[in-house]
C-alpha cells in the first residue's frame, strides 16, 4: 500500500464515517454536519490525486478543492437556514419528524 | 512521512466519529472542528498551505460557527431521542450502509493500480493559483461567487423572522 | 527563519547573531530544531513580558486619562503591579462549576491562548524577522485568528450559565459580523502588494516619496480608508472597548469569563491581550510599513525597534479609544458593521483597484489619480456615515 | 503617447458629473448643474485636443484597444479610436451640449426636479459621447442602449403628463425595434468575422481583410453577407434617426421639455444614426462591387433617406404645434443625410450633420425660448407678434430658419445642402433621390417661412403672447453662439475650400469652382425663393389675426391639409396594420384554443366516455372481476411504492449508499465473469 | 460627519492624559494612607459610647442601660445587659449603668437611629471607616471598652451638634442644682410659701434645640 492508497483510504474511511452519522442520527444538524464530512472526504481525494498525480504542472485540484470549499459553505448555510425555518414552524429539527411531504 | 499521515487520520477519524457518536450536540460540533482541523493538517501534509488555510478559515471560522448558531437558536427543540428500538434499527442500517459502502471504497482502493510519482508535491504557489483562478477558471470563479451570493441571500430570507421590526426600536 | 541580513549593521543583525552564537555548536539538523524553539521562546518571553507591562500601562493610562496617578504602590512606579497580579491570580482557587463541562471548560482559555499564539508566527517583527515564512501568511493569520471564536464560544456555553452563554452568542455575532471587514479591508493591501506573504507585504512598501513621504499603504487614500475599518475591526475582533459587549460587566457580570477563576482567567487576559498584540502587528504590517523607517535618514536604527515602535503606538490608541469611548449596544454593533464597515470595505476594494489599475499616472494625471482615490475613499464614507446617523439625533426623553 | 488612449476621459467627465447628478439630493441644484456644466466644459475641451491630435494625421485611425475580460479561450476587447469623423462629432457634440445645458439653467430653473433633469441630461451626453468615441461595435451598442435609456427617461421627464409618459415609451419601444434588427446584425458580424472592433490594426471589421471575407455573395439570391449585416445594422440608425417607417416616435419625443427635444433632436441622438452610417460606410459599402447582386445595401438606404425627407417636409407644411413642426423639419432633414449616405457620399451627410446640429439646436432653443416667455404656449395659432418684443429670440431664430431653408450663399444649411445635392445627381442608380430632394428644398422653405411669420409677424392672439418678454442672458447668449455656428460653420465645406472633406476622407479634395454646377445650384436657389415667397404670400402679406381663423391653405385644399395634419395617418395605419395584425394573432390563437382544439378535445373525451360506456357494459357483463383484480393490484403497487416515498431524508440517503454498494458489486462481478 | 464626536471625545481625554502630568491639581485623588482629607463636619459612621472623662471612662459613661436602643436598633446589632449595682453619674445623680455593651460592626448599618432615640445623649455617630480587622469573629465585635470616647473627641468631630448637646446637658445640670438648692432652702424652711411646679428640666431642654439632620 503506497502513500496514495493511504490517503484514499483514509478518505473512505472519513466518508464512511460522515455517511454512517447522517444516516443513524435524527438531529438535522448533525445530518448536515455528516454531510459534511462526506464533501471534506471527497476533497481529500482531490488534493492526495494532485499530490501524486504524474502531472504537477497544473494545480487543478487545488483549485477544485476551492470551489468545493466554496460550495461547501453555502450549502451549510442554507442548510442550517433551512434547519431554523424547519424548526420556526415545526418546534423540531428532528429529520424523521419533518416528513410533511410524506407520499 | 507516513506515519504523520497516520496520526492526523487517526485524530481526523477519531474526532469524527467522536462527533457522530457523542450525545450533546454542542460537544459533536467541537470535535467536528477537531476533525476538520485534522483536514487541514492533511493538506498541509500534502503541501496544498493555501487550500489548508482556507480550510480553517471557512470551517472552523464560519461552519461551525454557523452550526453553533443553529443549534442554539434550535434549544427549545423537543427531545432528541427516539423510541429506542426505531433509534436502534436506524443506528444498525446506517451502520451496515456505511460499513457497506467503506467496504467498497477500500478493496477498490486496494485493488486499484494507483501509481505514485514523484515524492515532492507540486510546486504551487499562491501568485500562480491566483492566476489560475482568475484566467482559466474565471468563469468558474464568477459562477461560484454568484452562487454564494445567493446562497447567502437565500440562507437570510429562510431564517429571517418574518416579523417586521417594530417601529420606535430605531437607536 | 532564514540566516539574516548579513549587509546590514551589528545592530540590525544581533537576533540573529545571538541566535547563531547559542546553536553554532549543534549538528544540522538539531539546529534546526533549536533554532525554532529559540524562535518560539523569544516569541513567546517577548509579548509574555509585553503583556504584562501592557496591563500596567493600560490602568496607568487609563488613570491617568482619568486623572488619578494609577497604580503606583507595588515598586517603583508600581512597576511590579503584574508581578503582583500574577501571583494573586496563580494563587487564587480554580473553581469549576459542578453544572459545568468540565473538559471544555478547561479547553476553552488553552486553545484560545493557542491560537492567539499560533498568529504571532507570520507577523515580520523586522528585516527577516519572522518566524515562519509563508507563501499564504496572511491568510494563515486570519484562519489562526477566526478560530478564536470557537474557544470563546467554548468557554460561553461550557460555563453553563446564562450570562456566560449570552456572552458567548454576543461573541460570535460580533466575531463573525467583523471579521467579515478585517478580512475585506486586508484585500486591497494583497491587491496592491500582489502578494499574501506579511514580509513581502512589508518589502513592498519600503521606499520614499521625494524622500520623505514613505510608501506605506496608509498614505494612500484608498489604504486610509482599509485602515480605519481594519482598525475598527481588530478593535472588535479583540473584544475592546467600545465593543467589548461580550464581557459587558454592567449587563453581563463578566460574559463568558464569569466562571473562571485563577490561572484560566489569566490565561484568558492573556490571550486577549496576545490578540490585540496580534491584530496590532498585523495592522502595522499591512498599512503602516512593518519594520520601515519613516525617514530614510532614521534608517540606522535597528528595523525591529521601528516595529515595536509602531505596535506600542497602536497600543497606545487602543488603551486610548477604551478609556474615551462608551460601549456600544448590541444592535447598534451588528448594523455599524454590516451597514457600514461591510460596504465601505467593498467600495475601497474597488479604489483600491482603480488605484492599482492607474499606476502608470503621471503629471497632471497624478493629480486626478488622488482626487479620485480621496472622492472614492471620503464619499462612501460621509454617504454611509449620513445613512447610519439618520434619525440619531439628541434622545427624547418621553417621561422626563 | 497615443491620445486615443485618453479617449475615454471625454464619455467619463459627464458621466461622473450623471453619477454626482445621482447622488445629490434635491436641493443641490447648484452643485448638480455645476458639475454637468463643469464636465461638459471638460469634455469640450478634452474633444478640442483630440480634434486637434485627429487632424494632425487625418487618415490615420489611431486606436487604443483593450482586452475587457477573458472568458475561456476568448477575449471581449473593447477601444477607443481617434479620427477627425470622430473629433468633429465630439466637438460638435459637447459644445451644443453645453451650450443646451446652459440655456436649461434658465429654461428648467422653476422645476423641482431640477437636480434630477441634469443628472439625465448628462448621462445623456455621457452615452452619445461614449457612441461617438468607441472603437468597438459591442461598447457602441451599449452606449447606444444607453442612448435610448436616457432618452427614455428625458422625454418622460414630466411623467405625471399621460402623454409625456406615452411619448417616451413609445419613443423607447420603436427605437428599440430599430435596435434589435442592431443587435441581430451584431452577433452576425460577429459570428463571420469574430471580432466586433472597427480599426485593430489590420483585423478590424472594416479594415480590407475582414470586408473582403463579408462581401463574396453568400446568401440567397447572390447577396452578399455584409448587404444583409448592413441593412440590419441600418434598421438600428434608422430607429435612432428617425427613418421612415420608424419615425413616428420622433415627434411624440417633444413632450420632452425643450432643451431635451434641442439635444435629441439636434446634436444627439437623431444623429447618432447618421453617425453610425458614416462610420460603418465601409461596410455598407462593401457590396457595391458585388454588381452581379440584385440589391446593394446603400440603395436602400437612399431610398429611405429620400422618401423620409419627402414625407418629414410635407408633413411639417400642416402642423400647427411649434415644436412639432421643428420635429418634423428633423426628420426631414435627417432624411437627407441618409439620402446623402445612400448615394455615397456619406462626407456630405456629416457635413450636414454639422450644420444641422447648430442650426436646429438654434431653432429648437429659439422656441424654447419663445415656449418659456409664453408660459407654455406651443399653438403657432395663439402666438405671434414675438418679433418685436423678443429682439434677440426673433433675429437669432430667422437666422437659424434662413440656415435650415438654405438661402444662398451666407447661412451654413445651403452649403451642405448643395453638397448632398450635387452627390445626389451624380449618383448613377437613380434620379429619384435628386427629385425628392429638389422638392423638399422647397417645401423647406416654405414651411419654415410659415413657422416665422405665425410666430413672431402680426399681433399677438393670446394674453400669453401678450406678456411675452425677452428671456435671460442665460437663454440667449446660448442662442447667440448657436447662431454664429450656424453662419460660419457652412464655409468649413465649401467647394471652393474643401477643408471638411479633405480631413473626413484623409485625403486632400481637390478645390474646385464656388458652384459646382451652377444649373443645380440655380434651380435649388429658384426653388428656395419660391418657398420662401410662397410662405411670405400666404402668412406674411397678411398675418393671421386671431387664433380661430382657419389656415389659408386648410381653407384650400381641406382634404390635403387635414391628412397632413394627421402626419399622413402613419400612426393610425400602424394602428390598423401592425396593431391590427396583432389583435388578429390573438384572436386566431383564442379561436383555435377556444374551437379548434377544444373541439377536438371534447371529441376525445367524448369516445373516451362511449369507449368506458360501452367498457362499462363490458365490464359488468363479465370481466368486473378480472379488472377489479387488476387494479387491486395496481393499487397495492402504488401503496408499496408510496411506501418508499417515506419523506425519510435519511431514508434516502440509505437507499442510494446501499444502491450504490449494490451497484458497484454487481458491477465487479459482471467483470470478474 | 460621522466621527467628529468620536475624535472630540478623544480630543478630551488626551487632554486629561497630558494635563494630568503637569497640572497637579487636576488629580481628584490623594495618597490616602499617607494624605488624608478633613472629614466634613456631617459625616457619620458607627456609633460610640459618649463618656466624660477619657481618665475614666468607665467610670463617666453617660448611659444609663435604659435599652432603648437596643430595642430599636434595626438590625440588632447592640447587646446590653444592665448592671446590678448604681454608680453615680456626672451629676452625682446613682445610676444604674451598662455591665455589657456590645455593638457588632460587621453588622450595624449606620442608620443613626441609636442616636435619636437615645434620652440621655449618650451614644453619638463616630466618623471611624477603618474598622477592616484580620479576625472576622471576634474583632468586629465592638465592647464598651472600645466604644467609648471621651466628649472631648466628640467636640473634635462633631463640634456644632457636641457644643449643642453641652450647652443642654449644662442647662439641665444648672436647673438640677437649682432645684436642689431650693430643696435644700426648702428643708431649712420649713413652710415653703408657694412650691414650685416640679419642672422637669431634662424634659424642657430639647425643646428649643432643633432636631439635629
Amino acid at each position: 500500500m503506497n502513500a496514495l492508497q493511504l490517503c484514499l483510504a483514509f478518505s473512505s474511511l472519513l466518508f464512511a464515517v460522515g455517511l454512517a452519522g447522517a444516516l443513524a442520527r435524527s438531529n438535522a444538524i448533525i445530518v448536515l454536519l455528516g454531510l459534511e464530512l462526506m464533501l471534506n472526504a471527497a476533497n481529500i481525494n482531490f488534493i492526495a490525486f494532485w499530490r501524486f498525480s504524474p502531472s504537477s504542472a497544473p494545480a487543478t485540484g487545488v483549485i477544485f478543492v476551492l470551489f468545493s470549499i466554496a460550495v461547501a459553505a453555502a450549502e451549510a448555510a442554507v442548510g442550517m437556514a433551512l434547519v431554523i425555518a424547519i424548526y420556526r414552524h415545526q418546534k423540531t429539527i428532528r429529520l424523521p419528524d419533518a416528513t410533511d411531504l410524506k407520499g | 512521512m507516513s506515519a504523520a499521515l497516520a496520526i492526523v487520520a487517526l485524530a481526523t477519524l477519531g474526532s469524527a466519529a467522536a462527533a457522530m457518536l457523542g450525545r450533546s450536540l454542542l460537544r459533536s460540533i467541537f470535535m467536528l472542528a477537531v476533525s476538520w482541523a485534522g483536514v487541514a493538517a492533511f493538506y498541509m501534509w500534502a503541501g496544498a498551505q493555501f487550500v489548508a488555510f482556507a480550510q480553517v478559515l471557512i470551517y472552523l471560522g464560519a461552519i461551525s460557527m454557523v452550526a453553533l448558531f443553529a443549534v442554539l437558536l434550535t434549544r427549545q427543540s423537543r427531545d432528541e431521542a427516539s423510541p429506542p428500538p426505531a433509534a436502534l434499527r436506524r443506528a444498525i442500517l446506517a451502520v451496515v450502509a456505511a460499513a457497506g459502502v467503506a467496504a467498497v471504497l477500500l478493496w477498490a482502493v486496494a485493488h486499484s493500480p494507483l501509481a505514485v510519482s514523484g515524492s515532492l508535491a507540486p510546486a504551487t504557489s499562491v501568485r500562480q493559483l491566483g492566476f489560475d483562478l482568475m484566467g482559466r477558471h474565471a468563469a468558474a470563479l464568477l459562477v461560484v461567487g454568484v452562487l454564494l451570493t445567493i446562497a447567502l441571500l437565500g440562507a437570510v430570507v429562510l431564517a429571517a423572522d418574518g416579523a417586521q421590526e417594530r417601529p420606535g426600536d430605531e437607536p | 527563519m532564514s540566516a539574516g541580513p548579513t549587509d546590514a549593521h551589528l545592530l540590525e543583525r544581533a537576533p540573529f547573531l545571538l541566535r547563531d552564537w547559542l546553536t553554532h555548536a549543534l549538528p544540522e539538523p538539531l539546529r534546526w530544531f533549536a533554532n525554532t524553539l529559540i524562535a518560539i521562546a523569544a516569541i513567546l518571553a517577548i509579548f509574555g513580558t509585553l503583556f504584562a507591562l501592557l496591563t500596567l500601562v493600560e490602568r496607568k493610562v487609563l488613570g491617568r486619562v482619568q486623572n488619578r496617578p494609577g497604580p503606583n504602590r507595588t515598586g517603583w512606579f508600581g512597576i511590579l503591579q503584574p508581578v503582583a497580579d500574577g501571583i494573586k491570580m496563580l494563587t487564587k482557587e480554580d473553581i469549576v462549576p459542578r453544572a459545568a463541562d468540565p473538559l471544555l471548560h478547561f479547553l476553552a482559555p488553552v486553545a484560545l491562548l493557542g491560537f492567539s499564539v499560533l498568529t504571532f508566527a507570520v507577523i515580520p517583527y523586522g528585516r527577516d524577522l519572522v518566524a515562519v515564512r509563508l507563501d499564504a501568511g496572511v491568510l494563515y493569520f486570519f484562519a489562526a485568528g477566526s478560530a478564536t471564536e470557537l474557544s470563546i464560544f467554548m468557554a460561553g456555553w461550557s460555563s453553563n450559565n446564562k450570562y456566560a452563554l449570552v456572552a458567548a452568542m454576543r461573541a460570535l455575532a460580533q466575531l463573525i459580523s467583523y471579521e467579515l471587514p478585517l478580512l475585506l479591508s486586508a484585500v486591497p493591501v494583497v491587491l496592491a502588494a500582489g502578494t499574501l506573504s506579511a514580509p513581502d507585504i512589508v518589502e513592498s512598501q519600503g521606499g520614499f516619496t521625494w524622500g520623505f513621504v514613505p510608501h506605506w499603504h496608509v498614505f494612500t487614500p484608498w489604504g486610509a480608508a482599509a485602515f480605519l475599518v481594519f482598525f475598527i475591526s481588530a478593535l472588535s475582533e479583540s473584544n475592546r472597548s467600545p465593543f467589548d459587549l461580550p464581557e459587558a460587566e454592567s449587563e453581563l457580570i463578566a460574559g463568558h469569563l464569569t466562571e473562571y477563576s485563577g490561572f484560566k482567567y489569566a490565561l484568558f487576559f492573556m490571550a486577549e491581550y496576545f490578540g490585540m498584540c496580534s491584530l496590532c502587528g498585523m495592522a502595522v504590517t499591512l498599512f503602516l510599513g512593518g519594520w520601515q523607517a519613516p525617514l530614510a535618514a532614521l534608517e540606522f536604527i535597528p528595523s525591529y525597534a521601528w516595529f515595536a515602535l509602531k505596535l506600542c503606538a497602536l497600543l497606545l490608541v487602543f488603551i486610548w479609544i477604551r478609556a474615551t469611548l462608551p460601549r456600544l449596544r448590541m444592535d447598534q454593533l451588528t448594523r455599524f458593521a454590516w451597514k457600514f464597515l461591510v460596504p465601505l470595505a467593498l467600495v475601497n476594494l474597488a479604489a483600491s483597484a482603480f488605484w492599482s489599475l492607474s499606476f502608470g499616472w503621471a503629471g497632471p494625471m497624478q493629480a486626478l489619480r488622488w482626487a479620485i482615490g480621496i472622492a472614492l475613499a471620503v464619499g462612501p464614507f460621509v454617504l454611509l456615515g449620513r445613512r447610519l446617523g439618520a434619525g440619531i439625533g439628541p434622545r427624547t426623553y418621553r417621561y422626563a | 503617447m497615443n491620445p486615443a488612449s485618453h479617449l475615454w476621459v471625454i464619455p467619463a467627465l459627464p458621466l461622473l458629473a450623471a453619477a454626482l447628478g445621482a447622488l445629490t439630493p434635491r436641493g443641490g441644484r447648484r452643485l448638480a448643474a455645476g458639475a454637468a456644466i463643469a464636465a461638459m466644459a471638460g469634455a469640450l475641451i478634452a474633444s478640442c485636443f483630440a480634434l486637434h491630435a485627429a487632424l494632425a494625421a487625418p487618415a490615420a485611425h489611431l486606436t487604443c484597444n483593450f482586452e475587457w475580460f477573458r472568458l475561456g479561450g476568448g477575449a471581449v476587447r473593447l477601444g477607443w479610436l481617434l479620427d477627425p469623423l470622430n473629433g468633429l462629432m465630439c466637438v460638435m457634440v459637447s459644445l451644443v451640449s453645453l451650450l443646451i445645458f446652459i440655456f436649461s439653467l434658465g429654461y428648467m430653473d422653476e422645476d423641482e426636479n431640477f437636480t434630477r433633469f441634469f443628472c439625465f441630461l448628462a448621462l445623456f451626453a455621457a452615452a452619445m459621447l461614449g457612441v461617438v468615441v468607441s472603437n468597438s461595435l459591442l461598447l457602441l451598442f451599449v452606449s447606444w442602449e444607453l442612448v435610448g435609456l436616457s432618452s427614455y427617461l428625458l422625454i418622460g421627464f414630466w411623467f405625471h403628463k399621460p402623454s409625456a409618459a406615452a411619448a417616451a415609451k413609445k419613443a423607447f419601444i420603436v427605437t428599440r425595434i430599430g435596435d434589435l434588427g442592431f443587435f441581430i446584425g451584431l452577433v452576425w458580424l460577429y459570428d463571420s468575422t469574430g471580432s466586433l472592433l472597427l480599426y485593430d490594426g489590420g483585423r478590424g471589421i472594416l479594415e480590407a481583410h475582414a470586408l473582403a471575407g463579408l462581401a463574396a455573395p453568400a446568401l440567397a439570391g447572390g447577396l452578399a453577407a455584409s448587404t444583409a449585416i448592413g441593412l440590419l445594422i441600418f434598421c438600428g440608425a434608422a430607429g435612432k434617426s428617425g427613418q421612415f417607417p420608424l419615425h413616428v416616435w420622433l415627434p411624440d419625443a417633444m413632450e420632452g421639455p425643450t432643451p431635451v427635444s434641442a439635444l435629441i433632436h439636434a446634436a444627439t441622438m437623431v444623429a447618432a444614426g447618421v453617425f453610425l452610417m458614416a462610420r460603418v460606410f465601409p461596410l455598407m459599402a462593401a457590396d457595391q462591387a458585388l454588381a452581379s447582386a440584385p440589391l446593394h445595401a446603400l440603395t436602400v438606404v437612399a431610398g429611405i433617406g429620400a422618401v423620409t425627407a419627402l414625407m418629414g417636409a410635407a408633413i411639417a407644411v400642416a402642423q400647427d404645434d411649434l415644436k412639432k413642426v421643428l420635429a418634423f423639419s428633423t426628420v426631414s432633414q435627417l432624411g437627407y443625410m441618409m439620402l446623402a449616405v445612400g448615394v455615397g457620399s456619406w462626407v456630405a451627410a456629416i457635413f450636414h450633420l454639422l450644420t444641422h446640429a447648430f442650426f436646429k439646436a438654434l431653432l429648437f432653443l429659439g422656441a424654447g425660448s419663445v415656449i418659456h416667455a409664453t408660459h407654455h404656449e406651443q399653438d403657432i395659432r395663439r402666438l405671434g407678434g414675438l418679433g418685436g418684443r423678443m429682439r434677440v429670440t426673433f433675429a437669432t431664430f430667422a437666422v437659424g430658419m434662413m440656415a435650415l431653408a438654405g438661402v444662398p450663399f451666407v447661412f451654413s444649411g445651403f452649403w451642405s445642402k448643395e453638397s448632398i445635392l450635387h452627390a445626389a445627381m451624380e449618383w448613377e442608380v437613380s434620379r429619384l433621390p435628386l427629385w425628392a430632394g429638389l422638392a423638399g428644398v422647397v417645401l423647406t422653405a416654405y414651411y419654415m417661412t410659415r413657422l416665422t411669420f405665425e410666430v413672431f409677424a402680426g399681433r399677438p392672439r393670446s394674453h400669453a403672447a401678450e406678456q411675452a418678454r425677452e428671456s435671460p442672458a442665460v437663454i440667449t447668449v446660448p442662442l447667440l453662439v448657436l447662431a454664429a455656428g450656424a453662419i460660419l460653420l457652412g464655409f468649413l465645406g465649401t467647394p471652393a475650400w474643401p477643408w471638411l472633406q479633405s480631413q473626413l476622407t484623409g485625403a486632400a479634395v481637390p478645390s474646385g469652382p464656388l458652384i459646382e454646377s451652377p444649373v443645380l445650384t440655380a434651380v435649388s436657389v429658384i426653388l428656395v425663393a419660391l418657398g420662401l415667397g410662397a410662405g411670405w404670400y400666404l402668412y406674411g402679406r397678411r398675418p393671421r389675426s386671431d387664433a380661430g381663423a382657419a389656415d389659408p391653405v386648410a381653407a384650400a385644399f381641406p382634404a390635403v391639409f387635414a391628412f397632413l395634419a394627421a402626419r399622413m395617418k402613419l400612426d393610425e395605419l400602424y394602428a390598423l396594420t401592425v396593431g391590427r395584425l396583432s389583435s388578429a394573432l390573438s384572436w386566431l390563437a383564442d379561436f383555435l384554443d377556444r374551437r379548434v382544439w377544444d373541439g377536438a378535445i371534447r371529441l376525445l373525451a367524448r369516445l373516451g366516455e362511449l369507449a368506458g360506456l360501452m367498457n362499462g357494459e363490458a365490464d359488468r357483463d363479465g370481466l368486473n372481476a378480472g379488472f377489479d383484480a387488476v387494479s387491486e393490484g395496481f393499487r397495492r403497487a402504488g401503496r408499496a411504492y408510496s411506501r418508499a416515498q417515506s419523506g425519510d431524508a435519511q431514508g434516502y440517503l440509505r437507499a442510494l449508499a446501499v444502491g450504490f454498494v449494490v451497484l458497484v458489486v454487481l458491477v465487479l462481478m459482471g467483470c470478474s465473469r | 460627519m460621522l466621527g467628529t464626536g468620536l475624535l472630540q471625545g478623544l480630543a478630551v481625554t488626551a487632554r486629561n492624559f497630558l494635563g494630568s502630568f503637569y497640572d497637579r491639581r487636576r488629580f481628584v485623588t490623594t495618597q490616602y494612607p499617607e494624605q488624608r482629607t478633613a472629614l466634613p463636619e456631617a459625616y457619620r459612621n458607627f456609633p460610640f459610647l459618649v463618656c466624660e472623662s477619657a481618665d475614666d471612662p468607665m467610670g463617666t459613661l453617660r448611659c444609663v442601660a435604659c435599652q432603648i436602643c437596643e430595642k430599636e436598633c434595626p438590625p440588632q446589632c447592640i447587646y446590653i445587659e444592665k448592671s446590678k449595682d448604681k454608680k453615680p453619674d456626672a451629676n452625682g445623680k446613682p445610676q444604674i449603668y451598662p455591665a455589657v455593651f456590645d455593638i457588632d460592626t460587621a453588622v450595624c448599618m449606620s442608620c443613626q437611629i441609636c442616636v435619636e432615640v437615645c434620652p440621655f445623649d449618650a451614644i453619638k455617630m463616630d466618623q471611624v471607616f477603618e474598622l477592616a480587622a484580620t479576625d472576622r469573629f471576634g474583632a468586629l465585635l465592638m465592647d464598651r471598652h472600645a466604644l467609648a470616647k471621651p466628649n472631648s473627641y466628640f467636640q473634635s468631630i462633631h463640634p456644632t451638634e457636641a457644643g449643642e448637646v453641652d450647652s443642654r446637658l449644662l442647662a439641665a445640670r444648672l436647673a438640677a442644682e437649682e432645684k436642689a438648692r431650693t430643696a435644700a432652702a426648702a428643708k431649712a424652711a420649713p413652710k415653703p410659701a408657694a412650691p414650685k411646679p416640679p419642672a422637669a428640666p431634662s424634659a424642657e431642654a430639647p425643646k428649643p434645640s432643633p432636631p439635629l439632620a
